[in-house]
């Protein structure tokens, strides 16, 4: 297979995993607590779409603009009402909380919208480009810009505005940033609200490739994991490389070996990137700073 | 002496007792009315759940370390069993504790170097652990090139008496209660639940943190082998999607947390539970949004509200008492 | 106080990544003595404590314990070679009571009693720190100071021979501080050696036999109270440059 | 106190546990079979099925689900059954496993346990089939399936019956077509094939039976499995590309054959013969996929545009009774409770073994299935031929093996894009 088809197809996918992946990095870098219910808004956001382009025709890039807001309220809400009751307690409790609340989402989806498959088919779905000689299906091409524009614009916030600068300023030092006279409980509501937002615009965006049911984003989330622990906890740069060496990995396993053991490469790469190292990249560097 | 030690002496043989009194209850049903298939297959399932969450209950409640991969070792049991029983014809229940003891080794192998983890670190490697282990049994034979685990075609098995299995359940359900209980009353669990609280300072006062907690993953994987063990003599076909599915490992993590995470009898208020919903209440209604919603709901109201499980939730209403279902650090007395 | 050396480092460092927390710093503890250790923030007292302990694993230098090279083995080794040690934030077992706490520092320390025993050990532990009163309350009930003294005896319940006390009269008030001074007098006339980092120096100066200062990681001096008190090097580090020239 | 609660708790341990058992207990005649079953015909014959309503084969397993009900209703409105000249009324109960093996094995066992059900109807997929058949031996209770093809689920089975012709007959009948469209010229000798197959026991027959071509006709380039119910294919697809094969060789579910050819269109990929298996013609794809399934073709075990009237009525029923499309599915559930209750009838008992000897038996007549009738080997697999269908652009679907059934002729090589 030719190298830059391979390389075009991972950078593509990694577009894929990258969107799907920013939510979740953001919520631990700000918060320190693993979103197991970025699975489950990601599904939100896919139905979202999926009813409004079914019912208005709207184009599932275009109801971005309704979901991100609305999943921005959802995220809002979740923390305020249950994520902050727990933040006192030991990280695992919130992960637990998170996990019922991801249940009680999918419990939803399957009450409102029953289990069958759906799929959204816009006119372009089929289409595809010729990028110098590598057949690009349009609806992937999209997915990636988006998550281009998603990572620069995060960057931006993040590096910019006073909001972002605050959210960067959460994820190095909670307890200073109190001293310093931060709202760090609002700060917090508003990154929780943010990443549940990107994750809804992932959800969105992805029912441009996949077709999804109320388990949908299950096994994707488990990729979000390596990818966050591999690709940088804090930064949004790191989980967008993470994502292409994902990719990158995934694709050599199947095109060198067997397309079943796609799967299990990223799983053995999150185990050992997890124990090799231990905690993690935030702790890593948390530990250097605390001497 | 004062007394109150004493009392700590005596609780933890009152629930043995009832332990072994359940077990009796249990025990007694296919004797009483040898057709009655329903409620041995009830029974069985309660027991088998209970076994496992159990199990879970030893690394997650007692050591606080949640593993969200505990299906690796269910499927390690079951399969050991499977091929020992498919390829060499031995009888299943003689296999029983070889499968459980492999469990225990490759729960070593995965558990020494992911237990250094903290939290939800942990929690992500055993997720990662439990669907690598999933993959590889449905690839082996394609792997190796030889005929172990048959893939995804599934290991069919011979026919095997039913009853048999289920007495075996029973015993296997008191060996597993009674070594949680003996567990927590001793010296090991004081470790474990040191830990719990706080590592670091658990292992300045002389806990050699990382041994305990290998050791406490080991005994959870070898309760849990045996329970894979058994399944494998009553179901006689086991398929890797569901002997190492997601979805077990779930629940074997929902009916402790959900029952009383860290007290004896929480696991098996889980248990109970569990298979209600799961055997009763889902042909209820013809859509998942039940079983799921239940789970999700209760999840969110424990984790917030009650962390003593539905135990503490009886305890509020007086019906179990209070003494029965302690705090998570372990208590005065058991 | 006999001056056999009970424990001592040579060149001891602990570097994280460029930072240098703690320079090639030599000293010696003798059995029975009260070490005190002092110096402003960040001069690396905390890092050298943890070495001693077992939670950090030293970068160079030898860590010697009866003359047996102990540096680098996890805290859990260490308690078993009789060196226990109390944190600058008070850290019991939230969820256990004050009984447990102690229990196991008995069951898992250099007693080696198990079941009864242990229990008696422990009611005895409880005895000497006053904690008995309060055997049945949590751990994340106590006062400041009962959480202090509960951290030193399940320290005890351990029975070292060398106990390390991280800030243990800090944030104390005056009639709690006396009570705790003379509570590690008790402690070391039972025979265990104390080490002992401190910012308020009326219990550091009235307890230490010797006391060692620290500064930017580096040792600056080494020696009784009254001879640190006035020594200039100390003072310049402490109180900066025109202090000394007053 | 605490004695008190300790026996509270042992009290309501088992007061749940038989909670649980319902009208269970000892009833006679549950899990074995009766001794004088021709004197006591029960009033009601309860029939039991659990079936995929929910998760990824919903759609299909909602279509098996009509059938039953459907045909179930029919036999009651005239009046039930006549068993040794009694009229027995129908009782179904349909479960849902939510596409989960154990839970489909453990629902089988409630239906046998609690609802004491007389006779069993299959699931649907071959990995919850499988468990199934297990649970049905072990009770030894009939239990008659449209919805099982793969060999593996039949092994040292006796009272399990399919009426899904075994997957490499599938293979077969697919290359026999293939060898007449090379003698036409249609394409060229040797065919080289791309087979990518789901990593089940299903997936493995359809590989096996292809592997069974002769050399000088078929040359395999590349022989995948892929994990069920997959989200992305791209790399896998990629792999197809690379292979340059003539032939695009697929067999797959519902789910994973919509999201597969949505990629494959989008990867730009073209084949001069493309097929899902048995999957192709099904209506929920063509709505979600549109043009993207134009020239697939299909081997199935029956297409509504077989010749015969017993088709065509059965064709016009179904639409006039259900809002579902005529799909194999459908029929082959209609069958499946067809010959459970005709064996039933035949065998004027409600006798379990003897009922299961009727269906090993007997040549099951005036079938929709290709032939007009169904034969269950030893193994309690149905032996039928398969027929052959292709979609063409504007969502027709026509009928092109065997050729003297043929509605149209099959559009080989796929025109390029």
């Amino acid at each position: 297979m030719r190298l830059i088809e391979a390389l075009v197809s991972a950078l593509l996918v990694a577009g894929l995993y990258a969107s799907s992946s920013y939510g979740l990095a953001l919520i631990y870098g700000v918060m320190k607590i693993i979103n197991l219910a970025n699975a489950g808004t990601m599904m939100l956001g896919a139905f979202m779409t999926w009813v409004l382009w079914q019912w208005i025709g709207i184009d599932p890039v275009i109801s971005v603009i309704l979901v991100a807001p609305t999943c921005f309220v959802l995220g809002a809400l979740i923390e305020i009402l249950l994520v902050r009751r727990v933040s006192g307690q030991a990280p695992i409790v919130s992960l637990l909380l998170l996990f019922g609340v991801w249940l009680v989402m999918e419990s939803a989806a399957y009450l409102i919208f029953g289990g069958e498959t759906r799929g959204v088919v816009p006119a372009y779905s089929q289409a595809t480009l010729d990028v110098g000689g590598v057949i690009v299906p349009v609806t992937r091409l999209v997915v990636f810009l988006a998550s281009i524009v998603i990572l620069v614009g995060l960057e931006l916030f993040l590096r910019r505005s006073f909001l972002g600068r605050a959210i960067r300023a959460l994820a190095q030092d909670r307890e200073a940033c109190a001293l310093a006279g931060i709202d760090t409980r609002r700060v917090g509501t508003l990154a929780f609200g943010l990443g549940t937002a990107l994750a809804g615009t992932a959800g969105a965006l992805l029912t441009l490739v996949f077709s999804f049911d109320p388990d949908f984003g299950r096994v994707l989330q488990l990729k979000s994991f390596t990818i966050i622990v591999l690709g940088g906890l804090e930064s949004i740069p790191g989980v967008a490389f993470a994502s292409f060496l994902l990719a990158l990995a995934e694709n050599l396993t199947v095109t060198l070996s067997k397309p079943a053991l796609e799967n299990l490469v990223s799983f053995v790469v999150l185990v050992v990137v997890l124990v090799v190292m231990p905690g993690g990249l935030a702790a890593l560097l948390r530990r250097r700073r605390l001497a | 002496m004062s007394a109150r030690l004493a009392q700590l002496a005596r609780s933890s043989w009152i629930h043995l007792a009832a332990v072994v009194i359940i077990g009796l209850v249990v025990a007694a049903v296919p004797i009483i009315d040898a057709r009655s298939f329903n409620l041995q297959r009830v029974a069985f399932f309660v027991l088998w759940y209970a076994i496992l969450a159990g199990a879970w209950n030893i690394i997650g409640g007692y050591a606080g370390q949640i593993s969200f991969g505990h299906s690796a070792f269910l499927g390690m049991g079951a399969y050991t069993t499977g091929i020992l029983w498919y390829t060499f014809h031995f009888d299943p229940l003689l296999t029983l504790p070889v499968a459980a003891l492999i469990a225990a080794l490759y729960s070593i192998l995965v558990g020494a170097p992911t237990l250094r983890l903290r939290g939800p670190y942990f929690a992500i490697a055993t997720i990662g652990v439990g669907e690598a282990t999933r993959l590889i049994a449905v690839n082996v034979d394609d792997i190796l090139g030889i005929k172990l685990t048959h893939g995804v075609t599934g290991l069919p098995l011979p026919s095997y008496d039913a009853e048999t299995v289920y007495f075996a359940t029973v015993v296997v359900f008191v060996i597993a209660m009674a070594v949680t209980i003996w567990i927590r009353a001793g010296r090991f669990g004081l470790g474990l639940f040191a830990i719990n609280m706080d590592r670091d300072a658990a292992e300045t006062a002389g806990v050699p943190t990382a041994r305990l907690q290998v050791i406490a993953l080991a005994v959870s994987a070898f309760l849990c082998g045996a329970a894979g063990s058994l399944y494998a003599a009553r179901q006689q076909y086991l398929d890797p999607s569901t002997m190492f599915s997601f979805n077990i490992s779930i629940a074997i993590v929902l009916m402790p947390v959900v029952g009383g995470i860290g007290t004896i009898w929480g696991p098996v208020f889980g248990a109970i539970l569990y298979s209600a919903v799961q055997d009763q209440i889902t042909s209820l209604v013809r859509n998942p949004f039940v079983p799921t919603l239940i789970y999700g709901v209760l999840l969110v109201v424990i984790v917030m509200f009650e962390p003593l499980g539905i135990g503490g939730l009886l305890s509020r209403l007086g019906v179990v008492g209070r003494k029965l279902v302690m705090p998570r650090g372990g208590d005065a007395d058991v | 106080m006999s001056d056999e050396i009970i424990l001592s480092g040579a060149g001891v460092s602990k570097r994280f990544g460029g930072l240098v927390a703690v320079n090639s710093v030599d000293f010696d503890i003798r059995r029975g003595e009260i070490f005190g250790l002092i110096g402003p923030n960040g001069a690396g007292k905390t890092t050298l404590f943890r070495l001693l302990s077992g939670v950090y694993r030293p970068t160079a230098g030898l860590i010697r314990l009866h003359g047996r090279e102990v540096g680098g083995l996890p805290a859990h080794k260490m308690n078993a070679l009789g060196v226990a040690t109390t944190h600058q934030i008070v850290r019991p077992f939230a969820d256990m009571t004050v009984r447990k706490n102690v229990l196991v520092g008995v069951e898992y320390g250099r007693s080696g009693l198990r079941g009864a025993a242990a229990r008696a050990e422990t009611d005895r532990v409880l005895e000497l720190m006053q904690l008995e009163p309060h055997a049945e309350t949590l751990g994340r009930s106590l006062t400041l100071a009962r959480r202090k003294r509960l951290e030193v005896a399940r320290a005890m319940a351990t029975r070292p021979d060398v106990l390390l006390l991280d800030e243990v009269a800090a944030g104390l008030n005056p009639t709690e501080g006396a009570r705790m001074i003379e509570l590690i007098r008790k402690v070391r006339d039972s025979g265990v050696t104390i080490v002992m980092v401190e910012h308020v120096m009326k219990a550091i100066m009235s307890l230490s036999d010797r006391i060692m200062v620290m500064d930017l990681g580096r040792r600056i001096a080494l020696g009784p109270p009254a001879q640190i008190a006035d020594d200039p090097i100390v003072i310049k580090a402490y109180l900066g440059e025109r202090a000394v020239a007053s | 106190m605490r004695k008190l609660s300790a026996i509270a708790l042992v009290a309501a341990f088992v007061v749940a546990a038989c909670g649980g058992g319902g009208t269970g207990g000892g009833a006679a005649g549950s899990g074995a079979p009766t001794s004088n079953a021709a004197a006591n015909i029960p009033d009601t014959l309860k029939i039991g099925a659990v079936l995929p309503l929910s998760g990824a084969d919903a759609k299909t397993g909602q279509y098996i689900n009509d059938a039953y009900v459907l045909y179930t209703k029919q036999v009651n409105d005239k009046g039930g059954l006549t068993i040794a000249g009694k009229k027995v009324k129908l009782d179904l109960r349909i479960e849902d496993n939510k596409d989960d093996g154990a839970t489909s094995s453990q629902l089988y066992e409630k239906l046998i346990t609690q609802d004491n059900v007389d006779f069993l109807l299959g699931g649907y997929n071959t990995a919850l089939v499988t468990p199934e058949i297990k649970v049905a031996n072990r009770y030894k209770i009939p239990y008659v399936n449209g919805g099982g093809a793969s060999v593996a689920s039949y092994a040292d089975n006796t009272w399990a019956f399919g009426t899904l012709a075994n997957i490499q007959a599938l293979s077969h009948t697919q290359l026999d077509f293939l060898a007449t469209q090379q003698d036409a010229g249609k394409l060229p000798k040797p065919l080289k094939m791309a087979i990518v197959y789901e990593n089940s026991s299903h997936g493995k027959e359809f590989s096996d039976g292809l592997k069974d071509g002769d050399a000088s006709r078929f040359q395999i380039v590349m022989n995948e499995p892929f994990d069920l119910n997959g989200k992305d294919f791209t790399s896998l697809l990629n792999k197809v590309k690379d292979a340059k094969a003539d032939a695009f060789m697929a067999d797959a579910h519902l789910p994973d054959y919509i999201t597969m050819q949505k990629q494959y269109g989008q990867l730009g990929l073209h084949h001069l013969y493309v097929t899902y298996g048995a999957r192709g013609p099904d209506q929920s794809a063509k709505d979600q996929l549109g043009a993207a399934t134009d020239y697939i073709t299909s081997a199935v075990w029956f297409d509504q545009q077989q010749p015969g009237d017993l088709v065509k009525q059965w064709v016009d029923m179904w639409k006039a009774n259900t809002k579902d499309a005529p799909e194999w599915y459908a029929a082959s559930g209609w069958e499946a409770a067809r010959i459970l209750y005709a064996a039933i009838e035949k065998t004027g008992s409600v006798d379990k073994d003897k009922v299961r000897q009727t269906l090993a038996s007997t040549t099951w007549d005036n079938s929709l299935f290709p032939g007009g009738s169904i034969k269950f080997d030893k193994t309690g697999q149905a032996t039928n031929s398969y027929v052959m269908t292709q979609n063409l652009p504007g969502g027709k679907t026509i009928l092109i093996w065997p050729k003297d059934q043929a509605t149209g002729t099959a559009v080989v090589p796929i025109p390029t894009k």
